[in-house]
């Protein structure tokens, strides 16, 4: 077979096959979503932000101080809303920060720890829980029903923004993956699990909004930094540094793609 | 400490419907740990609830109940303000107990 | 101790108090509910075992059992239960998950004034038949469903 | 030569010098050097060693470049490109279906988390429909169900099917596809297995 003939015959076995997935997928998808339903309340994160409301006027450190004064964005120690604008660029620390960096840099400013300290079980394992999920839990919960809204203002946001995309759609790795290998068209999905489509704004609102969410597969609240060092694992990449730049600009990414989406987070996921 | 549940309990009518989360993680005693070291059994036992003195619910569970547990049921005979109280005990003796408020 | 503690469960007795008693060491839980939690029911490996575990014999199916849950577990981490009876004189739900290595769930006891009705969340292995076995003036009656557990994500 | 490619260059010398401050060019794109160097600052935890998956091969850097939708001409130099690096056994195509049913539910193999020594899976069920009895398959790739019943298994066809295993951006480019041979994804048994999952008559695929 010549190597156009092959290319045709290709396409045309890819047109003759690709009917009957669709429509077997459909009632499949159905118990998959009564299966979501049942479970959508009642959501064991709930859990997490008793522990993380604690964690925030609980004292410690070197300078004995809570995180009561932590500046989230929105002005020091205002919580309501300030989830949904994250990340932002911060003047004091000179970047563009995710909920996660920024608690960790109020543990060093106010509390005095060290990084290290400050980082320790940033997720959670068996033995240790992480105080970073409680948090994000609850200061995420305080933004419920909220807009997201990143703000787009400073050149280093717009920058992480465009760096995000770029990086979205950057395939490498043995697997040729990139994100927007399985988040770039709708209504596919891997095994049972519904890919969202990220450049189609009405699905990332409904997934930027959900994050940090409780994993019934974990058993525990995860953020979206370990669902993006998790998509990057599963991508054959190396594992990414906690807070780094690669996980902080997808997530402005996904995040400005998900303006005026309603914040519902934590959510509840598979 | 085991850490506190959440319990929510609201009215309607004269029924009263309790839902708890509870924080445990519900070991079966199958499951190998990331050493590859099978996770020894830890799994709440017993589940008693109860309002104005009364046991309005008590339960065994096994292993298999999931982790991070959630139970709701309903009864009847109390008014909005009283408490429902829930306590587990767990293979390990350990123990919690908190109360919700009647809405 | 275990006795008088045993008997303030029974009874109804004050919760909190109990929690008092045990935070100060007075109780030691374990003991007394290791004899109160059925060992025999709970170990069984088939529905027969925890059946006559619970003392009771072969289930008739009814319709009466109103027995919701999922087709297909996006996960068997958590599968999600809703058993209600509308037998008369319930005296008790269970949960009972055929595949599992030790198939009974969990017992709850209704007691007078509680409605025969619950909702919890269990764990599966595998795709089973799940039952809700429901006791009403002494004898047990069931609903079943099978519910499909599937494998999920990305398989890594 | 395009940006991207560019970029990786870029990124393999950060991955070979093992140093954090990206050496950019001049007439790279600004863009694209702040891209590399998130890149090159993001993995710093990681053994040297896995800093080279970041770097781009032609086909990922074109099909990165392209959004997945690649020009003619570009589509066209990948399929011939591609098809030129096919490697085929050197003989027989077909395996054994049975074993070629277990790497096709297999997902795991060369993630970090992976033990020393997982052997890769194809994991073909995350994208595609293939035996009817199991429900849990991905709707990425066509439905696969009847392909060998629906195809005959001539040597044409099983040459195909294995080369389409191989590198699926020999027929398709900028396939969503791993290229499982052409990235040394699976071993030959197991492509071979593999096409026997397709294309031998007892086969669940074509009951």
């Amino acid at each position: 077979m010549n190597r156009v003939a092959a290319v045709i015959t290709a396409t045309m076995l890819l047109i003759a096959t690709t009917g009957p997935a669709r429509a077997q997928g459909a009632s499949v998808e159905d118990s998959i979503a009564a299966y979501r339903e049942m479970l959508a309340d009642d959501n064991p994160a709930e859990l997490w932000e008793i522990k993380g409301k604690a964690f925030w006027a609980k004292k410690r450190g070197p300078k004995n101080a809570s995180l009561e004064a932590c500046n989230l964005g929105l002005g020091p120690g205002v919580v309501k809303g300030a989830f949904a604008q994250l990340p932002r660029f911060f003047a004091d620390s000179g970047r563009v920060q995710d909920l996660e960096m920024r608690l960790v840099s109020c543990m060093i400013d106010l509390q005095g720890l060290s990084r290290a300290e400050a980082e320790k079980n940033h997720f959670s394992t068996d033995n240790d829980a992480s105080d970073i999920e409680a948090l994000s839990a609850w200061i995420a919960s305080e933004s419920k029903g909220m807009p997201i809204a990143l703000p787009q203002s400073h050149p280093k946001e717009k920058e992480a923004y465009a760096v995000g995309e770029q990086l979205f759609h950057y395939r490498a790795g043995p697997y040729d993956f990139a994100c927007s290998t399985c988040h770039s068209s709708s209504g596919t999905r891997i095994r049972l699990q519904v890919l969202p489509n990220l450049t189609e704004p009405a699905e990332a609102k409904a997934i930027f909004a959900s994050w940090p969410a409780y994993r019934v597969s974990q058993g525990t609240v995860r953020t979206m930094e370990n669902r993006i060092t998790d998509c990057l694992r599963q991508q054959r990449m190396p594992m990414a540094d906690y807070g780094s730049q690669v996980i902080t600009d997808l997530t402005v990414y996904m995040g400005v793609q998900a303006a005026g989406g309603q914040m519902a987070a934590p959510g509840l996921k598979r | 400490m085991a850490d506190p549940m959440k319990i929510r309990a609201a009215m309607t009518d004269d029924v009263i419907e309790v839902k708890v989360l509870m924080s445990h993680p519900m070991e079966t005693g199958q499951r190998k740990g990331a050493d590859g070291a099978v996770v020894p059994a830890h799994f709440i036992q017993q589940v008693t609830a109860t309002c104005n003195g009364k046991t309005v619910m008590s339960a065994q569970w096994g292993a298999s109940v999931s982790k991070n547990p959630f139970l709701s049921f309903k009864f009847k005979g109390a008014a909005k303000g009283d408490k429902v109280i829930v306590t587990w005990v767990d293979t390990k003796a350990d123990t919690r107990s908190d109360e919700g408020v009647i809405a | 101790m275990n006795l008088n503690r045993r008997q303030l469960l029974k009874s109804g007795g004050n919760a909190s108090l109990l929690a008092v008693l045990m935070g100060a060491g007075l109780l030691k839980p374990g003991f007394a509910f290791a004899a109160d939690w059925n060992k025999s029911a709970f170990s069984a490996t088939d529905l027969a075992g925890a059946i006559k575990g619970m003392g009771g014999s072969e289930p008739t199916p009814s319709t009466e059992i109103s027995f919701t849950a999922p087709d297909i577990a996006e996960n068997g981490a958590v599968v999600p239960v809703s058993i209600t009876s509308k037998i008369p004189n319930t005296q008790s739900i269970s949960v009972f998950v055929e595949k599992n290595p030790n198939p009974l769930t969990a017992v709850f006891e209704i007691a007078e004034g509680t409605e025969p009705t619950i909702t919890t969340r269990v764990k599966m292995g595998q795709t089973s038949n799940v039952y809700a076995l429901v006791k009403a003036d002494g004898k047990f009656h069931s609903a079943v469903k099978e519910v499909k557990v599937t494998l999920g994500g990305c398989g890594g | 030569m395009n940006p991207i490619r560019k970029l990786s260059l870029v990124l393999a010398v950060i991955a070979v010098a093992g140093c954090a401050a990206p050496q950019v060019g001049s007439e790279a794109s600004s863009l694209d050097a702040r891209t590399a160097a998130a890149l090159a600052s993001s993995f710093t935890g990681a053994p040297p060693e896995w800093l080279q998956r970041l770097v781009q091969d032609d086909v990922q850097a074109q099909c990165s470049t392209a959004r997945g939708r690649p020009s003619g001409d570009v589509a066209g130099a990948i399929v011939l490109s591609q098809q030129a690096a096919l490697k085929y056994p050197d003989s027989g195509l077909m395996g054994d279906w049975k074993n070629g049913e277990k790497i096709a539910q297999s997902g795991v193999g060369l993630q970090f988390s992976d033990k020393p020594g997982t052997v890769p899976g194809g994991n073909c069920y995350a994208c595609h429909q293939i035996a009817k009895a199991e429900i849990a398959h991905g709707t990425i790739g066509p439905s696969l169900l009847g392909y060998g019943k629906l195809r005959g298994q001539s040597e044409a066809i099983q040459k195909y099917t294995y080369g389409k295993i191989y590198n699926a951006q020999a027929y398709v480019p900028c396939s969503l596809m791993p290229r499982f041979g052409h990235k040394g994804i699976l071993n030959e048994q197991q492509m071979k297995d593999l096409t026997a999952l397709l294309l031998d008559p007892a086969s669940p695929v074509n009951q």
